[in-house]
């Protein structure tokens, strides 16, 4: 029953925000060109970095986890 | 003088497994070196090694002195194989398949020599059965027929007898008996203590990837091989 | 030389030979190509597409899959009783025995490409008003570089444990030339085009076919041996 | 902390350039690489001024540009190691060449998913059969069947020779698959940077963040490359000491 709850919470909430998104969009269809686009760039540009970043992390991370392995069978020996 | 066959110091690992680990023996012409083993102990690795079908991780193999290099290809025509596997075409008759073999060893007398190695195990009647239609026992003779074909001064023998019945291992046990003229270095691979004994100049014991132990056969009965196996197996185990 | 080539056709001779008693691969690829015609047949709306247009694409496709199907298979024969060391254990250079593979590969598929310009002509009644030799010199160009590379990775999957599910992984990414140029040339030879205008994917095809047989019999080695 | 320790206390493989040297390796370029890291970031979001054609999106290219540098120089070690690792056989080569492969996969990755948000804007779509878009898709594709292949093997060493094979075919067909691509209509401002005559008036700032960017994204990848290559380097050593020891079962292969 609370999953069920929380589902269609969790739903309206994304719904509600889609709207907003969508109608923001709206809003914009009016205004020129250059400012249009600036919105949705600056959020492109940050997505951007930061798919960068996660990967790159992500690269790091697995490098330090086969490291940590091998203490581990060090230590075991 | 050199050797019929010699091994230095093989070893073979695959990632962090050591097959064989370091195995040495000399051979002199003539000589039938039986190694035995129990299942595991990277006998098959070792006679695939000794065959130039897979590279060792280190050590030499020289079949008459030449070094039998995995790239090089001239010695090859010195060595025959016998596996417990038949290497042959199933959809072949016995002839075709012999007659491929012998193109890929560059024979040229094809025409006489067939006939006479199929004559010899005591198939010159099959020659135009496919293999699919022949027994297991008929299948090793073919096999044996295939790996003397260009008349090889070393052979060697990975578990020939499996899956044969007694009559059948009786039958091939005669024609691997033929192979000891005096010319040949055999290395004969198997876990059966009996049948590898029979034909033996010296027997080696191999264990987790070593040579535990090489005797002269002679000096030693099949009691005494049984004990030295079962000693060599459990001592390591 | 002619030592070479004996031991190129020894190899080759065998394959067709194992083909033509069991007749796994063709039968296998013969149908694929049957079959495949059939289901474009329906899936094609010739009331929107003219087939003449997308002929070349649909017989290249027909091609690469089906022809994947009997190239992954290459090495299977070679498993069944060891024959594959019995193989390597005879003198026979490795990039000899590669090429003999991809002789009978070759042949075979040479026979699959006649039934798929068959099947594809009598089930969509396409015209073809260009030139026969310059097709020819399409096709065969195409399927050899095809079958190079799809020998050298039906050894390699016939020895990893993904098996022929590896295949279309390793091989479709680099199959795009192939596609692209055979699609290319076949494409405006159906529509009448002059010679000159596919000598261009030709050439490249011959490139890809040549690079390849030289760059797969030298890397032979090193995927079959253990 | 322990790497330092081990190195000094044992497991040195013979012949092996000195440990050490690349332990400070990774860490001195690494640093210098974080520092020229937070620069570039400095650079482009208070430095740099926004491009007047494209706008603010053409801040991406600050990472695309050295993003693509890098996945092709990993893609470059990777078929120059393999070449030579399966001529000589040397172990050492096959681990720079997974290393070379992972970094050029992840810089594909970020070329491939960076480039379409600046496509989305500046072209107004997210994905165009554009000749160098396709041929980065095609290579990631090509460098997912290199570790799909050396994860596919029993015997490890020659899931290791199968990769190199499939790293050497791949970069021979660069050229080709190339070729084919560009028979495509192209969309790709790669003049931007490359020619002489700057047609969308690249600034000297501009010139100089994406030098920066070049130079960070080098340092990180020298970094990262050394010490996964350490570390690969360092689970061989583990294997072969493991292999010394008795074995429990052995391989009838």
């Amino acid at each position: 029953m609370m999953a069920r709850k929380w589902f269609f919470r969790s739903t309206t909430v994304v719904l509600v925000l889609f709207l907003v998104r969508v109608n923001s969009a709206w809003a914009q269809a009016g205004t020129p060109l250059g400012e249009q686009t600036l919105g949705r760039a600056y959020w492109h540009v940050f997505t951007a970095y930061a798919i960068l970043w996660l990967l790159v992390l992500g690269w790091i991370i697995s490098i330090v986890r086969r490291l940590r392995r091998v203490e581990e069978r060090l230590v075991q020996e | 003088m050199s050797f019929g066959l010699e091994a230095e110091g093989l070893v073979r690992t695959f990632g962090g497994l050591r097959a064989v680990s370091g195995v040495s023996f000399q051979l002199q012409p003539g000589e039938l070196l039986t190694v035995f083993g129990p299942n595991g102990a990277g006998k098959t690795t070792l006679l695939r090694m000794l065959a130039g079908v897979m590279r060792p991780t280190s050590g030499h193999v020289r079949v008459g002195g030449e070094s039998a290099d995995v790239a090089g290809r001239g010695w090859r025509h010195r060595v025959g194989v016998v596996s417990h596997q038949s290497l042959l075409y199933a959809q072949l008759t016995v002839e075709e398949n012999l007659r491929f073999y012998g193109r890929l060893f560059g024979l040229t007398d094809l025409k006489t020599r067939i006939p006479e190695r199929l004559e010899s195990v005591g198939l010159a009647d099959r020659a135009r059965t496919p293999v699919r239609d022949l027994s297991r026992g008929l299948k090793q003779r073919v096999a044996l027929a295939r790996a003397l074909l260009h008349d090889p001064e070393v052979v060697l023998l990975d578990e020939p007898y499996t899956g044969l019945d007694p009559h059948a291992s009786a039958v091939l046990r005669k024609q691997l008996s033929s192979l000891k003229d005096g010319r040949r270095t055999v290395v004969l691979v198997t876990h059966n203590l009996v049948q590898g004994l029979e034909l033996a100049d010296r027997v080696a014991i191999q264990v987790r990837g070593r040579f535990a132990s090489v005797t002269d056969a002679a000096s030693l009965g099949l009691a005494g091989l049984d004990e030295l196996y079962h000693g060599a197996v459990q001592g390591s185990a | 030389m002619m030592a070479y080539l004996q031991f190129v056709w020894a190899i080759a001779r065998k394959d067709l030979l194992v083909e033509f008693r069991t007749h796994e691969r063709l039968t296998a690829m013969g149908a694929f190509t049957v079959l495949v015609g059939l289901l474009f047949s329906f899936a094609i709306d010739t009331a929107l597409v003219r087939t003449q247009d997308i002929a070349a694409a649909l017989i290249w496709m027909t091609i690469i899959f089906g022809g994947l199907l009997g190239m992954g298979r290459t090495f299977r024969m070679e498993e069944q009783d060891g024959a594959l060391s019995g193989i390597l254990q005879s003198p026979i250079p490795l990039d000899a025995l590669y090429l003999g593979k991809v002789l009978a590969n070759f042949i075979l598929l040479s026979m699959m490409v006649a039934l798929v310009f068959v099947v594809f002509t009598a089930f969509f009644r396409l015209q073809f008003s260009g030139s026969v030799v310059a097709l020819l010199g399409v096709v065969s160009l195409g399927v050899l570089g095809f079958v190079t590379l799809t020998t050298l990775f039906s050894a390699m999957a016939s020895r990893s444990t993904m098996g022929e599910s590896l295949l279309p992984v390793l091989v479709f990414p680099l199959l795009i030339p192939v596609v692209r140029f055979g699609t290319q040339a076949t494409s405006r030879l159906y529509a009448g085009r002059p010679i000159a205008e596919v000598s261009g994917d030709l050439r490249l095809l011959a490139v890809f076919a040549i690079v390849f047989t030289i760059a797969c019999a030298w890397l032979f080695r090193f995927v079959i041996e253990e | 902390m322990l790497l330092l320790r081990w190195s000094d206390g044992g497991v040195q493989s013979g012949g092996d350039v000195n440990q050490k040297q690349m332990q400070l390796g990774v860490g001195v370029l690494g640093a210098l690489g974080v520092v020229s890291v937070l620069m570039l970031h400095w650079m482009v979001f208070f430095w740099v001024p926004t491009e007047s054609t494209m706008g603010v999106v053409q801040r991406i290219f600050y990472i695309h540009v050295p993003a693509w540098w890098i996945a092709f120089l990993g893609f470059g070690l990777v078929a120059l190691c393999s070449a030579v690792y399966l001529w000589l056989g040397d172990e050492r080569l096959d681990r720079a060449a997974v290393a070379g492969a992972e970094a050029g996969m992840i810089f594909t990755t970020v070329g491939l998913l960076t480039g379409p948000l600046w496509g989305r804007v500046a072209w107004g779509t997210w994905w165009e059969w554009e000749p160098r878009l396709t041929l980065a898709l095609i290579l990631w594709f090509i460098y997912l069947g290199y570790f799909l292949v050396r994860k596919s093997t029993v015997n490890p060493e020659q899931g290791k020779r199968f990769a190199a094979v499939v790293g050497i075919i791949g970069v021979l067909d660069i050229p080709l698959i190339h070729i084919s691509v560009t028979w495509f209509r192209s969309l790709h401002p790669e003049a931007v940077i490359l020619s002489a005559d700057n047609p969308m008036n690249l600034e000297a700032s501009m010139g100089a963040t994406i030098g920066v960017g070049l130079l960070a994204f080098t340092l990180i990848f020298a970094s990262l490359f050394l010490a996964r290559y350490l570390v690969s380097g360092y689970e061989h050593e583990l294997d072969l000491r493991d292999a010394a020891l008795p074995v429990e079962q052995g391989a009838e292969a």
